[in-house]
């Protein structure tokens, strides 16, 4: 702290999330003082009950699964069982190195001011914590969400829990029905399949991962039904009872799903109540908080940034997001950024992976006429094949025109949307892609090779 | 032992071949860009676009008339950007 | 075949690998006819003996590895042994199904009259195969490479072997040589090692992998050693004899290994003997045939790709030529392949991915003032804590200018060189890839965090 006695920042930031602390992070490069404000643990949702810990599953689920199918590559092994406990220290390993890392980047800086416990906004410049009053030149919002329950759901963390149990949770539970089919609720599906448990998916919406391209969701059941995931869609819930041993969920029309846990992942809300807010005329919409596109509240000099700005709910959303206002209140005047470019990665077997517009969304910008697409199989793909993994790579493009999506399905493919973050975002051509042939033998060739289709010259493939 | 990452046993010969000329302005440039296309590598076009500068008002002055990052920041700088627009 | 009697053809490929069907491929896609000869299997060296069997090898050996250590994961499991007959056939498995889909996508398309024998140059318009003459108007040479051994090395096909008798190999050693520290020495150490083999490389170069950047290599050294794989670098082999039960070789300088077996990995010659190129007047030097940078040799219409052609052996420099030179011939006038720009990876355990310059040969080219560098430890990278994989990203920039290497190594990283080969190829500058914040937590997002740091704005890294 180097100015221990003053309270007056060039930023006061409520919430040490993703992007409260990229924010930070940033501002003090651009020579700004920053207060930074979090009631937990600086890091958030994301490194201590996101995107982390679930990776961290995630990783032990694929270790489980190719144990157990390591016969198919020759390989004789045989697997005992998960040791639920051992999985947990792992992932908080994990955690705990990246917290420490995270925690020594943040406190070493001089100019990063932070304050431990419950901030609330009291004036429109300025932060109350514990009585002490934190008044900023700007202020930045970025108290993040918490996960969602339905009306008539109640959550006793015991068996019917939220992610936030369910990444603690002590034991391999013997069946879980999944509430919600997006990206948490497939990713923990995954997770618990791998491990042995008897998994029901009930999804509202016709398709599991409704927000991604059709196709995707298409790919996904198929896969999912070949892991033996149970899911059903297209109707919402009715009413969830207790039982002796667990919990019996009605479906509306009448099917019954009976298991021993019942994970709700409906959605996460903006953790944006009673924080004053509204009170300092902050506009709201169901509890977001409204931005222009340059990331400011309807208060002058207030921003926001995070899960509490309506848009995609992703870690590094909120990090672009964080660097922006920055960069923005030192008068660096950044590119507004484009929602649709921030890549979206689902972590499940098979991964999901996509940026840009769905087929859908393009043809309802551009005109069905206007937009070609091309779905490469990745059974073509050597890697893919290798790795016995079945997907595709889809591109949606203009006519005569860019690249404005990518839809990837498929074992680790999620490693591949970095380049379609250029692609999409670079707006680039079918031939500029195409002309740089792809390292053989990768699963990066299979989004080169749809490129080269796209562009009339394919490779290993069909036109 | 040689490494054996690479046999570079003998320098590629440049028996100088002219490199075939090139249009002025083709319909299809080299790498097959159709002819809408403006020259210039993508990450230079993300740049004009986040400048507010026009490709297709700009004449390049990089190899094969391809527009430059220098090109594209010249412009941005003799007709200022309108600020963004606030939604 | 659409002209059964008519052996005249716009293109006479020699040779049916990577080069030469990429070659026929696009060649019958812009119109023009092909004969493509191949005395052996269609896919060439790549998908019969080198890409696409090693690969598989390589996945084997990570199932190997990851059921080994998947405690660590909390997965209890137990690894009993390898299968060699089971790794086989899963490794036949993969080529075979893509070897049924490049013959049908090659034998199905009307335009390509494929010849089966052995082919010669009998007329720089003409190649003859038993007996009979296919005339081209254009002849693309695409004949491919072969396991060189060094003078006193005798290649036995039992103790002392190289690539093609390890790929076929029915047992599991208990200890081999491996001669040669480049990228296949490397691999089959690596695949070797995972299968409980003890394994030592002897390099006479000062380092393993002596083509990557130097940190790349010091990297690969540290894991190596920590993997427990032998290496002496620094001094050639002096003799090899056989022993009772294998091979005992000798380094310069006195040092002796002995093993089992003894794999001869000391790079591959150009397969040129004895086909008639020299006698039509082709340029040759040692064995390699010379073009220019549209890959005209020296005679009139006479094209060479692929591992003939000195420079990088891989099998997509051979796609990329072979397309360049069908277009060049159908007057296409293609952008000439900047070498530099074709991407490099190497499968061990860890990976090894580059693309463009090395810092050395950037320096060399620029001015060791002009060029900056940044290298992004794994140890920052959320997803690679998670595999519990070390590493590195590194970036070679020239000042104020663009990305002209990107140097990786991790497990897995190969996959992310699809980004950065169009980072380097489309000359990118550090900040514009640094605006598009990378998915998190992947370990493309390594990518990102280090162009970010590059571009003094880093996010999770020092400066
Ligand atoms: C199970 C799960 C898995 C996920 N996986 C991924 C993934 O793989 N990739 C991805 O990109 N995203 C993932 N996410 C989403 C990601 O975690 C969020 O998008 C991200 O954390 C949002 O960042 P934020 O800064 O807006 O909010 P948060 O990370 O929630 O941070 C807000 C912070 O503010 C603090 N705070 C709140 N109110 C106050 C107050 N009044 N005073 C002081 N401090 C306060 C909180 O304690 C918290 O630390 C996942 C989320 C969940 C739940
Ligand atoms: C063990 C190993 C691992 C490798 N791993 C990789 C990798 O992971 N990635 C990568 O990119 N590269 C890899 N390579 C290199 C890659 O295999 C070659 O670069 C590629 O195959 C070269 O293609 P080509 O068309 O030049 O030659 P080849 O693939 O060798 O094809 C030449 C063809 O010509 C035929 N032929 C030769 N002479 C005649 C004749 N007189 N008449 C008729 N037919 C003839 C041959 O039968 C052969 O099919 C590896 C190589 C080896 C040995």
């Amino acid at each position: 702290m180097s100015e221990p006695n003053d309270t007056t920042f060039d930023i006061v930031i409520l919430g040490g999330g993703s992007g409260g602390y990229a924010t930070a992070l940033r501002a003090v490069q651009l020579g700004l003082t920053v207060a930074l404000i979090e009631k937990g643990k600086l890091g958030g949702t994301c490194l201590h009950n996101g995107c982390i810990p679930t990776k961290a599953l995630l990783h032990a689920a694929e270790i489980a699964d190719q144990t157990r199918e390591s016969e198919q590559f020759g390989v004789k092994a045989e697997l005992v069982g998960i040791d639920m406990a051992a999985v947990n220290s792992y992932k908080d390993g994990v955690i705990g190195r990246l917290y420490k890392g995270l925690q020594g980047m943040l406190k070493s800086n001089k100019a990063i001011t932070i304050v431990e416990g419950h901030g609330k906004l009291v004036a429109p410049d300025t932060v109350e914590v514990d009585g002490k009053r934190y008044t900023g030149r700007n202020i930045v919002l970025a108290s993040g969400s918490y996960a969602k329950s339905l009306p008539g759901l109640e959550v006793d963390g015991e068996r019917i829990i939220t992610s936030d149990h369910a990444l603690v949770l002590d034991r391999v539970p013997s069946s879980v029905i999944v509430l919600g089919g997006g990206v948490i609720g497939v990713e923990f599906a995954s997770v618990w399949k791998s491990f042995g448990v008897d998994v029901t998916i009930v999804e509202a919406l016709p398709r599991l991962v409704a927000a991604e391209d059709e196709e995707s969701s298409k790919a996904l059941e198929r896969a999912f039904r070949k892991r033996k995931i149970n899911f059903k869609v297209g109707k919402p819930f009715e009413k969830v009872e207790k039982t002796d041993n667990g919990v019996k969920l009605t479906i509306q029309g009448g099917d019954v799903v009976e298991a021993e846990l019942l994970l709700v992942a409906v959605g996460r809300g903006p953790n944006t109540a009673d924080l004053g807010y509204e009170q300092q005329g902050v506009k709201m919409d169901r509890g977001y908080v409204l931005t222009d596109e340059r990331l400011r509240t309807s208060v002058p000099n207030v921003y926001a940034v995070g899960d509490i700005v309506p848009g995609l709910q992703l870690a590094h959303r909120g990090f672009q997001q964080g660097i922006f206002v920055a960069e923005e209140i030192a008068g660096q005047n950044p590119a507004v950024i484009d929602e649709a470019g921030i890549p979206r990665v689902t972590y499940c077997d098979p991964e999901l992976a996509s940026v840009g517009l769905t087929e859908a969304k393009a043809k309802e910008q551009y005109g069905a006429d206007k937009i070609k697409t091309y779905n490469y199989n990745l059974g073509g793909n050597g890697k893919s094949q290798i790795l016995k993994t079945a997907g595709h790579v889809k591109l949606v493009r203009v006519e005569d025109g860019p690249v404005v999506g990518v839809h990837m399905v498929g074992a680790r493919v999620g490693e591949l949307i970095g380049e379609a973050q250029l692609i999409y975002n670079w707006e680039a051509y079918p031939a500029e892609v195409a002309q740089l042939v792809h390292a053989h033998p990768t699963q990066n060739e299979a989004l080169g090779e749809a490129h080269l289709a796209l562009a009339g010259k394919p490779l290993h493939a069909h036109a | 032992v040689p490494a054996q990452a690479t046999a570079t046993a003998a320098p590629v010969q440049a028996a100088p071949a002219p490199v075939a000329p090139v249009p002025p302005a083709p319909a299809v440039d080299g790498n097959g860009r159709a002819g809408g296309l403006v020259l210039a590598k993508p990450p230079v076009r993300k740049l004009a676009k986040d400048l507010g500068v026009d490709l297709a008002a700009l004449t390049g002055s990089g190899p094969l008339g391809s527009i430059t990052r220098e090109d594209v920041q010249r412009a941005a700088s003799g007709t200022p950007a309108a600020a963004e627009p606030l939604t």
